[in-house]
């Protein structure tokens, strides 16, 4: 009953809202212009860039906070125990990761560099590490985070703090976040080095704490 | 203005770098901060009369994000600050050292305090989304820290609930974007009008309904409960006090603001599921068995009255009474959360009839959850009084009179778990009561917070003046 | 020539990666499947970014494009490696064609 | 009909699905599946009903991008939260609230 | 010291292939090269076996071919069906030392026609064939000799 | 901020500082703890002298403080007011002496004392309200402050009569708050003024200014006990002896029969109350109450519960005196007022003697107790006569005011009503004096305390609170038509409260 | 933009869908596996052959990350998910 | 042709949607969701957004996927 009702409600909004969708809307205002005549200013090449760090610099603040906030979610959850099991090493994945690990951080800081011009950033180059990370980790090759050790914890909430103080520096402009736009290309690449660093360590932490039980292959 | 969010993120981070268990002075100082920066801010926009604006990055919008503070804002960010401050007192006493539900109370509630004091501030719907998930996201965590099976679930319910919640926002913001292309609220108010497509209309009833999601309102309440009534008292307090009185606010901002020409239409829904909550969550309060499950249903009740003004807006005293409401109550819980955390840290015992004798123990702490109950009940002097009063004109003035039988029934209600509680707490103790000490900052904190519920009473007009400010 | 080449060669690479699906829908267990897979699907891709590279003007470019295969390569080489083995620990019996 | 509005029906259709998905869903797994359907739907009718005429638009996709971010860390968040549940329960539903 | 070169010349060439031949990232490229590198150290300590340079062209081409073949074949296989399937395990001692060479040859065998590795251990490599009654064993010797001759060793 | 507007918060102040540094005193510090409760006292009744003094010269006190815009919380002390302060005031001075003598070695003293001065303040603010809806804010105080007195002795029982005058007294208050609000919503504002306000509205809003008057008289009505609302003042008597006194003399009863003044006559003005026919029934209610007072209260055993609808009976003498139309109607309802108060707490303090001493709860166990304890037993029969209205008592003025007002007013009904109470006032005080004085000590007391010895029959400090407040009750008789008497300061309000309308406030005795 | 690199993108995208839903329904645990696979090489390539059809270089910078990426699916499945449950 | 493309593309999301939510057995649920990632990342290279597409490929073939399938795992190994 509950699931027809659900499922039919869903289906009438979907149907809705496809149709409100497909209606022609008056023209909004365009901010591809004003993001394309701003660019200059920004300090990037790469509008979505601008966007994220400059223009709506803000919300990657806030966004980057998140983060840091589910993993301390995560630690504050209580960590289990860590299963320690022995097992025996699987040799190809294990060269697999020790091949790719080395390329994943060029192509990251790859991605970091191509943010200002290009598509690419420090979220991406972040999550790529953290897949290295991963990948280490499930091969074997990189132990469970047993706790959040004091570098452990500078390291995933530097790039935040780098951010905020950059942020808080600029209140000196006038206000929140007001690159001078000639400098504004070095410190958003300040930034963004900052958070690739901490967001490769937090979505990292995000499997890494919690991945306490090697699995029961041998 | 900025202060108000850059302090509570910074001491938050840092004080997750000090490490488990560490940060409270950082605390307890940034927030001393913050308060003063809260009461600087008011006294700045009541003097002003107009909204205080901030361009972040100094774009403005649509380009950038906008800060905005008016008097509505100011009169929020002050009751976050006046409740988190004593929290935070509080909280430094409440948790022991070694703590599991203690060790990151600090970085979740500076999170969660910098999320709201943003919320307060932002006049970006996209913006608002963010820091909501923020506010969302700690407080779901703070209600998870070191707990038991119980508060996982408590806390995995409150999760998917405010996911569900800000997907629907989320949604709206999506759709009112497709349609304007831009998302700063004020750009976009004197944009949507009655004649809108449909798609507006659709985005506003989405986000209305994902922040009724996250605000408890009747029928979405059933989270709010078990979460708040699982969670360590401090943080039962921070999320019945303030976190749930955020999205009531952004709909509050979306219903005067942008969405104002679409709402006249359903404004009674909101009313009618508020009076049903205001029904319902009293007599599950009445029927509960654990003391701080009767307090978190009340705040289920509470809510309701919060939704009572939306056919009265906009009209004379009705958004005031709202907002006294969410300022008394805010007060009036965290008061009654912190009391009832210390009769149960002192006798031990969950359920309000093992409460018997409390009142010869610990009679500070049930003066002060009285207090508290005074105000919920809208007893006199109390705000929760004014801001029924308010109400009830507000109403006549309407002549709608059923929402004044709502309101009046509610107090009722409200007396019935209320003392429900007072007179089991004085009845005689069991002889085999064991009562453990506690300190007494404990108690004292509860009793201040009361009594600020009941003595704003007393000055409610410095209140409304600063709500009218710049709006 | 080298034109023609360019275009030619994504579709064969098409062809290698339908002929690709086509084991893995007809081949009778895991093990053979993942030697449709891994082989010609990694063929198909190396001929469409063959193709690609020698139609792309910029030096660079070509060259990245040809980076993707021996990453891929080394990728479905360790993972069917990984699959193959495990199966086999699982107790997954190859099929026979005399055990239907 | 361009791309953007056929992603972003496509999205309509997602966000519906992964809506019913999470009240229904008892699995808490599932549910987290559910859920960045739903979310995922929500993305692309943000970016889509942006992108007519497919000239990309760089502030609904800084938008995605951050939302995405949040995402993540909720699956995260929602996933740790799961597991605990499970280690302390053996559930991987959630159990009835108390009346 | 030279392998430790090569890494760095191999990690700063990905880097220039990434970059599209940009030059004005080369400080951030260095970063990267310096990281890739250590972390490759730390991963894969520098040891005894070597890839000869002079050996590498013929593998490759080797490689190519017989991964071309390797196609084909499974095409061929797949348009046919199961009735051109003969699979079955086999058991190949290997000839190769431990460590590097043995891996690579169970990553090129996993692309050579008909076979995939399915466990190494103890110097034997148990592979599946997609059709038992062809050469695999003498295939996958020869193999063998072309690793050890990139790598310089006896075999 | 003047001396005149300071005064009225100092009135405030005398009992309410007192009382919250009383609240957080640990129980064992008995000595600070009585002297801060005589020291308010003593303070309180020097202030109120001052009033006295100044309103008798006609100075006006008022201070005011907004809470929301158009809504103050203000204070006046006027002659009206005054004469409830007065009342409470040295009542509460008894009332608190008697306290701490009864409840020597008793636990929750702190509390106890504490919520006893929150009491005595919410009832001064009622008294110096200046609008309905200050007098609202100190009503529900009150309520808040006297329940955890009710309960005070934490048993089942008391929890029970607890939560009945709770549940009375809170939705007395709605019925309060719905018709003040509305009120308020009519007329924008709701400050008492002679002669009253409602008659600005006109009579196209009668219906609307009935149902307020039902309201507000619904929700007083509840404290004053009205029938049928006064089902929680028998249950009260759970209360210890000294609150017993509070809620029935100095506080609660008294509040709402206040109420019922200030809002016939500064909100309505009796004039047009008369006007809109809502003064009859209001006498009828009076009457009826007076009746069925009386008769319950022949029938309890229990002698607390036998007061107590001696109280709901003697409480509308004063509705009903209001409800009179014309000034000696009023001059005799406000003199009731005081004398109710001097006469029941007598009542009630010999009651709690009684009881402490010798353990008597009902009446059946009294034989001989006057031999036992003749002071007491004086001062009750002083009080119980004067309750009959016995000519020589305050009571007898009160009576003989009424039943002129009645007269005056053309409701020759009323004088039977009051005659007709009276009789059964005789009829269930006189057998209890007979038992005290003249039937001889059957059985042992129930619950002998304090032994007996020549002129200490009990605990000095619960022996002489009602030997003094017996000796009002005789004075405030026998010179009734001194300056200083409750008569002569009731015949200055009415002639306030009707100088704008006519101006013949009759300056000697009715005939009788 | 480029018809026949579409064209193919087109037909590869079938190809996916269709082995998908072959490796979805396969019997074992392992056919699941098998999509690891499929993403490594058909996505990258759908991923190159858009990019060159678009004209958006970037898409390449997408690709190369798919397909650095993808093992970890299957390595994840392998090490940790797979186990004989008894529906293999 | 491009139409064709996206049509098929949004067809096989919903599909795939549809499927990981509706499946029996839930390593299928999971795989499934992971390729409704890679079909998101190719549906944002449709859209022009190649930097939405970088980070959906690394979050979905990287993280998401390996914690969904670990947390699978883990739940299926401690199952009394």
């Amino acid at each position: 009953m509950r699931r027809l009702l659900v499922g039919s409600g869903a289906a009438v909004f979907a149907v809705l809202l496809i149709g409100a969708l497909l209606e022609p809307l008056p023209g909004g205002i365009d901010l591809r212009i004003a993001v394309a005549s701003h660019m200059a200013a920004s300090g990037v090449e790469h509008p979505v860039t601008a966007v994220l760090l400059n223009f709506r610099g803000y919300d990657t603040l806030l966004e980057i906070a998140v983060l840091l906030l589910a993993v301390i979610v995560i630690l504050a959850g209580g960590l289990d125990p860590a299963v320690d099991r022995p097992r025996a090493a699987n040799p190809i994945l294990q060269s697999l990761a020790r091949l790719a690990t080395p390329p994943m951080i060029v192509v990251a800081v790859y991605l970091l560099w191509a943010g200002a011009f290009r598509p690419g950033g420090a979220f991406q180059a972040g999550a790529v590490l953290a897949a290295a990370a991963v990948l280490l980790h499930l091969t074997g090759l990189l132990p469970s985070w047993q706790r959040p050790a004091l570098s452990l914890r500078w390291g995933m909430t530097a790039g935040f703090l780098i951010f905020l103080a950059v942020a808080t520096g600029l209140l000196a402009q006038g206000a929140l976040l007001r690159y001078p736009p000639a400098q504004a290309g070095l410190l958003i690449l300040l930034v963004e080095a900052g958070l690739t660093v901490s967001l490769g360590l937090i979505l990292a932490g995000l499997f890494l704490f919690l991945s306490r039980d090697p699995g029961d292959e041998e | 203005m900025t202060g108000l969010i850059l302090l509570p993120l910074a001491w938050a981070s840092l004080a997750f770098v000090l490490g488990p268990g560490r940060g409270k002075w950082l605390a307890i100082g940034g927030l001393s901060a913050q308060a003063w920066l809260a009461f600087d801010l008011a006294a700045k926009v009541g003097a002003g009369g107009t909204a205080l604006l901030h361009p972040v990055g100094g774009w403005g919008a649509p380009l950038g994000i906008d800060l905005a503070a008016d008097g509505l804002s100011a009169v929020m960010l002050l009751l976050v600050q006046c409740i988190a401050l004593p929290l935070a007192i509080h909280a430094g006493a409440y948790f022991k050292r070694g703590d599991a539900a203690g060790a990151y109370f600090w970085p979740l509630a500076g999170f969660l305090i910098a999320g709201l004091n943003a919320l307060f501030l932002s006049a970006d719907l996209f913006n608002l989304y963010v820091t909501l998930e923020l506010v969302g996201l700690a407080a779901v965590g703070l209600v998870a820290a070191g707990g038991g099976a119980q508060q996982v679930a408590a806390a995995l319910r409150y999760l998917f609930a405010t996911l569900v919640g800000s997907g629907l926002y989320l949604l709206g913001v999506a759709l009112i974007h497709g349609a304007y292309g831009t998302v700063s609220i004020a750009i976009l108010t004197p944009l949507v009008t009655s004649d809108a497509p449909r798609l507006v209309w659709i985005a506003g009833g989405l986000m209305l309904a994902g922040l009724m999601v996250k605000t408890a309102l009747f029928p979405f309440h059933t989270w709010l409960p078990s979460a708040h009534g699982n969670a360590p008292a401090p943080v039962s307090a921070l999320l019945s006090a303030l976190v749930v009185k955020a999205s009531f606010y952004l709909i509050l901002r979306l219903w005067l603001g942008p969405l104002a020409p679409l709402t006249s239409a359903i404004a009674w829904l909101p009313a009618l599921l508020g009076a049903l909550a205001i029904l319902w969550g009293s007599w599950q309060a009445i029927r509960a068995e654990r003391l701080k499950r009767l307090i978190a249903y009340s705040t289920v009740a509470q809510l309701g009255y919060l939704f009572l003004i939306f056919p009265l807006l906009p009209g004379t005293d009705a958004l005031e009474a709202g907002i006294m409401q969410a300022f008394a109550h805010g007060l009036a819980k965290a008061a009654m959360f912190v009391a009832a955390g210390v009769i149960i840290e002192a006798t031990g015992r969950e359920s309000v009839m093992d409460l018997s004798g409390a009142a010869g123990h610990l009679p500070l702490t049930l003066f002060a959850f009285g207090l508290a109950g005074m105000t919920l009940m809208g007893l006199p002097p109390s705000a929760g009084f004014l801001a029924k009063w308010l109400l009830i004109e507000a109403a006549l003035d309407r002549g709608h009179w059923g929402l004044v039988a709502v309101v009046l029934a509610g107090g009722l209600l409200a007396a019935v778990y209320v003392f429900r509680v007072l007179r089991q707490a004085f009845l005689l103790a069991p002889a085999d009561a064991v009562v453990k000490s506690v300190p007494r900052r404990l108690e004292w904190v509860a009793f201040l917070l009361a009594a600020a519920s009941v003595l704003l009473g007393l000055r409610g007009v410095d209140l409304v003046r600063l709500l009218g400010a710049g709006a | 020539m080298i034109d023609a080449i360019g275009t030619l060669l994504p579709i064969v690479g098409a062809l290698f990666y339908a002929a690709g699906t086509l084991g893995l829908l007809r081949f009778p267990d895991v093990y053979s499947r993942l030697h449709a897979l891994a082989k010609a699907d990694n063929l198909g891709l190396g001929c469409v970014l063959l193709g690609l590279a020698l139609q792309a003007e910029d030096l660079a470019v070509s060259l990245k494009l040809l980076l993707i295969w021996p990453l891929a390569l080394a990728a479905s080489s360790a993972v069917s490696y990984a699959i193959a083995r495990r199966a086999a620990h699982l107790g997954v019996k190859p099929w026979r064609r005399d055990s239907p | 009909m361009t791309s953007g509005l056929l992603f972003a029906s496509t999205g309509a259709l997602l966000f519906a699905l992964g809506l019913a998905g999470v009240i229904l869903i008892a699995h808490l797994l599932r549910r987290i599946l559910a859920f960045n359907v739903m979310g995922s739907g929500a993305f692309l009718i943000l970016v889509g009903l942006a992108q007519d005429n497919d000239i990309p638009d760089p502030v609904p996709q800084a938008m995605v991008l951050t939302g995405i971010v949040v995402a993540v860390a909720a699956t995260a968040l929602a996933l740790a939260l799961t597991r605990r549940l499970h280690a302390l329960t053996g559930e991987v539903e959630l159990p009835r609230d108390e009346a | 010291m030279m392998q430790l070169l090569e890494r760095v010349l191999s990690f700063a060439g990905l880097w220039w292939l990434l970059a599209e031949g940009h030059r004005d990232g080369w400080l951030l490229g260095g970063v990267a090269v310096v990281a890739a590198t250590w972390s490759s150290v730390k991963l894969w300590p520098p040891r005894a076996y070597r890839v000869r340079l002079t050996a590498l062209p013929g593998f490759l081409a080797f490689f190519v071919v017989n991964s071309v073949r390797g196609g084909l074949q499974v095409a061929a296989m797949a348009l046919r069906g199961r009735r051109a399937l003969t699979p079955g395990l086999i058991d190949l001692a290997l000839i190769l030392p431990d460590g590097a060479p043995q891996i690579l040859l169970t990553y090129t065998l996993g692309l050579m026609p008909g076979t995939v590795g399915v466990e190494l251990a103890d110097g034997r490599l148990r592979v599946h064939a997609l059709d038992v009654r062809l050469p695999v064993a003498a295939e996958a010797r020869a193999l063998e000799l072309r690793i050890a001759a990139l790598f310089g060793v006896g075999a | 901020m003047t001396a005149n507007e300071w005064l009225p918060l100092a009135v405030l102040a005398s009992s309410l500082l007192p009382g919250l540094i009383i609240f957080v005193l640990p129980e064992g510090w008995i000595g600070l703890r009585t002297t801060l409760n005589l020291v308010g006292a003593i303070a309180k009744l020097v202030l109120v002298g001052v009033l006295l003094a100044g309103v008798a010269a006609g100075t006006e006190y008022g201070v005011r403080l907004a809470v929301l815009p158009g809504l103050d919380l203000a204070f006046k002390a006027d002659a009206l007011g005054l004469l409830f302060i007065t009342l409470s005031a040295v009542l509460w001075l008894f009332t608190t002496l008697y306290a701490i003598g009864y409840l020597e070695g008793a636990p929750h003293r702190s509390r106890f004392f504490g919520f006893f001065s929150l009491c005595v303040t919410a009832t001064m603010g009622i008294a110096m309200a200046a609008n309905l809806f200050t007098f609202f804010v100190f009503y529900e105080l009150l309520t808040l402050s006297t329940f955890p007195l009710v309960v005070h002795r934490g048993t089942d029982k008391a929890m029970k009569g607890g939560t009945i005058y709770l549940a009375y007294t809170l939705a007395g208050g709605t019925a309060l708050l719905t018709g003040i609000v509305w009120l308020h919503h009519l007329l924008g504002h709701t400050e008492f003024a002679h002669t009253g306000i409602a008659a600005a509205l006109g009579p196209e809003q009668a219906i609307q200014l009935k149902t307020i008057f039902l309201l507000l008289i619904a929700g007083v009505g509840v404290k004053a006990a009205l029938v049928p609302l006064h089902g929680w003042l028998p249950q009260a008597m759970v209360a210890p002896a000294p609150v017993s006194a509070l809620l029935h003399a100095v506080a609660v009863v008294k509040a709402g029969a206040f109420g019922i003044v200030r809002i016939v006559y500064e909100i309505y003005g009796v004039e047009f109350a008369q006007a809109l026919d809502l003064l009859t029934p209001l006498a009828i209610l009076a009457a009826i109450t007076i009746v069925w007072g009386s008769f319950r209260a022949l029938f309890q055993d229990d002698l607390k519960k036998r007061l107590a609808y001696s109280t709901v009976s003697q409480v509308s003498y004063i509705a009903l005196g209001v409800a009179l139309f014309g000034p000696i109607g009023t001059i005799g309802g406000l003199v009731h007022l005081v004398h109710q108060g001097i006469m029941k707490i007598t009542l009630f303090f010999c009651a709690g003697n009684y009881a402490e001493t010798l353990g008597i709860h009902k009446v059946s166990e009294m034989d001989g107790a006057g031999r036992r304890m003749p002071l007491t037993t004086i001062a009750f029969t002083i009080a119980a006569l004067g309750m009959i209205g016995v000519p020589a008592t305050a009571g007898a003025v009160s009576k003989a005011w009424l039943s002129a007002g009645a007269a005056a007013a053309g409701m020759g009904w009323a004088v039977w009503v009051l005659w007709t109470s009276s009789l059964l006032n005789a009829a269930y005080f006189l057998p209890i004096l007979w038992r005290v004085w003249f039937r001889p000590r059957l059985l042992a007391w129930p619950d002998e305390h304090i032994p007996a010895r020549p002129w200490h029959e009990t605990a000095w400090l619960l022996l002489l609170p009602p030997l003094i407040t017996a000796t009002f009750t005789l004075a405030f008789g026998l010179f009734a038509d001194s300056p200083a008497s409750p008569l002569a300061w009731a015949k200055l309000i009415a002639e306030r409260e009707y100088r704008a309308q006519r101006s013949d406030a009759p300056a000697s005795p009715p005939h009788e | 933009m480029n018809s026949i690199d579409l064209a193919i993108a087109l037909f590869l995208l079938g190809n996916l869908v269709v082995a998908l839903v072959a490796a979805a329904r396969g019997p074992t645990a392992a056919d699941r596996m098998l999509m690891a696979l499929l993403f490594g090489s058909t996505g990258t390539g759908i991923l190159v052959l858009l990019a060159q059809a678009m004209g958006m270089p970037t898409l390449v910078d997408v690709a190369l990350l798919l397909a650095l990426l993808a093992a970890i699916g299957g390595v994840a499945f392998a090490k940790r998910a797979w186990q004989g449950d008894g529906h293999d | 042709m491009s139409l064709a493309f996206d049509v098929l593309l949004a067809l096989s999301l919903i599909w795939s949607g549809v499927r990981c939510l509706s499946v029996e057995r839930l390593d299928r649920a999971i795989v499934l969701f992971i390729a409704f990632g890679l079909l998101m990342a190719l549906a944002w290279a449709r859209l022009a957004a190649p930097d939405i597409g970088l980070a959906e490929a690394a979050i979905g073939a990287g993280l998401t996927g390996a914690l969904l399938l670990d947390a699978w795992g883990a739940l299926k190994r401690r199952r009394p």
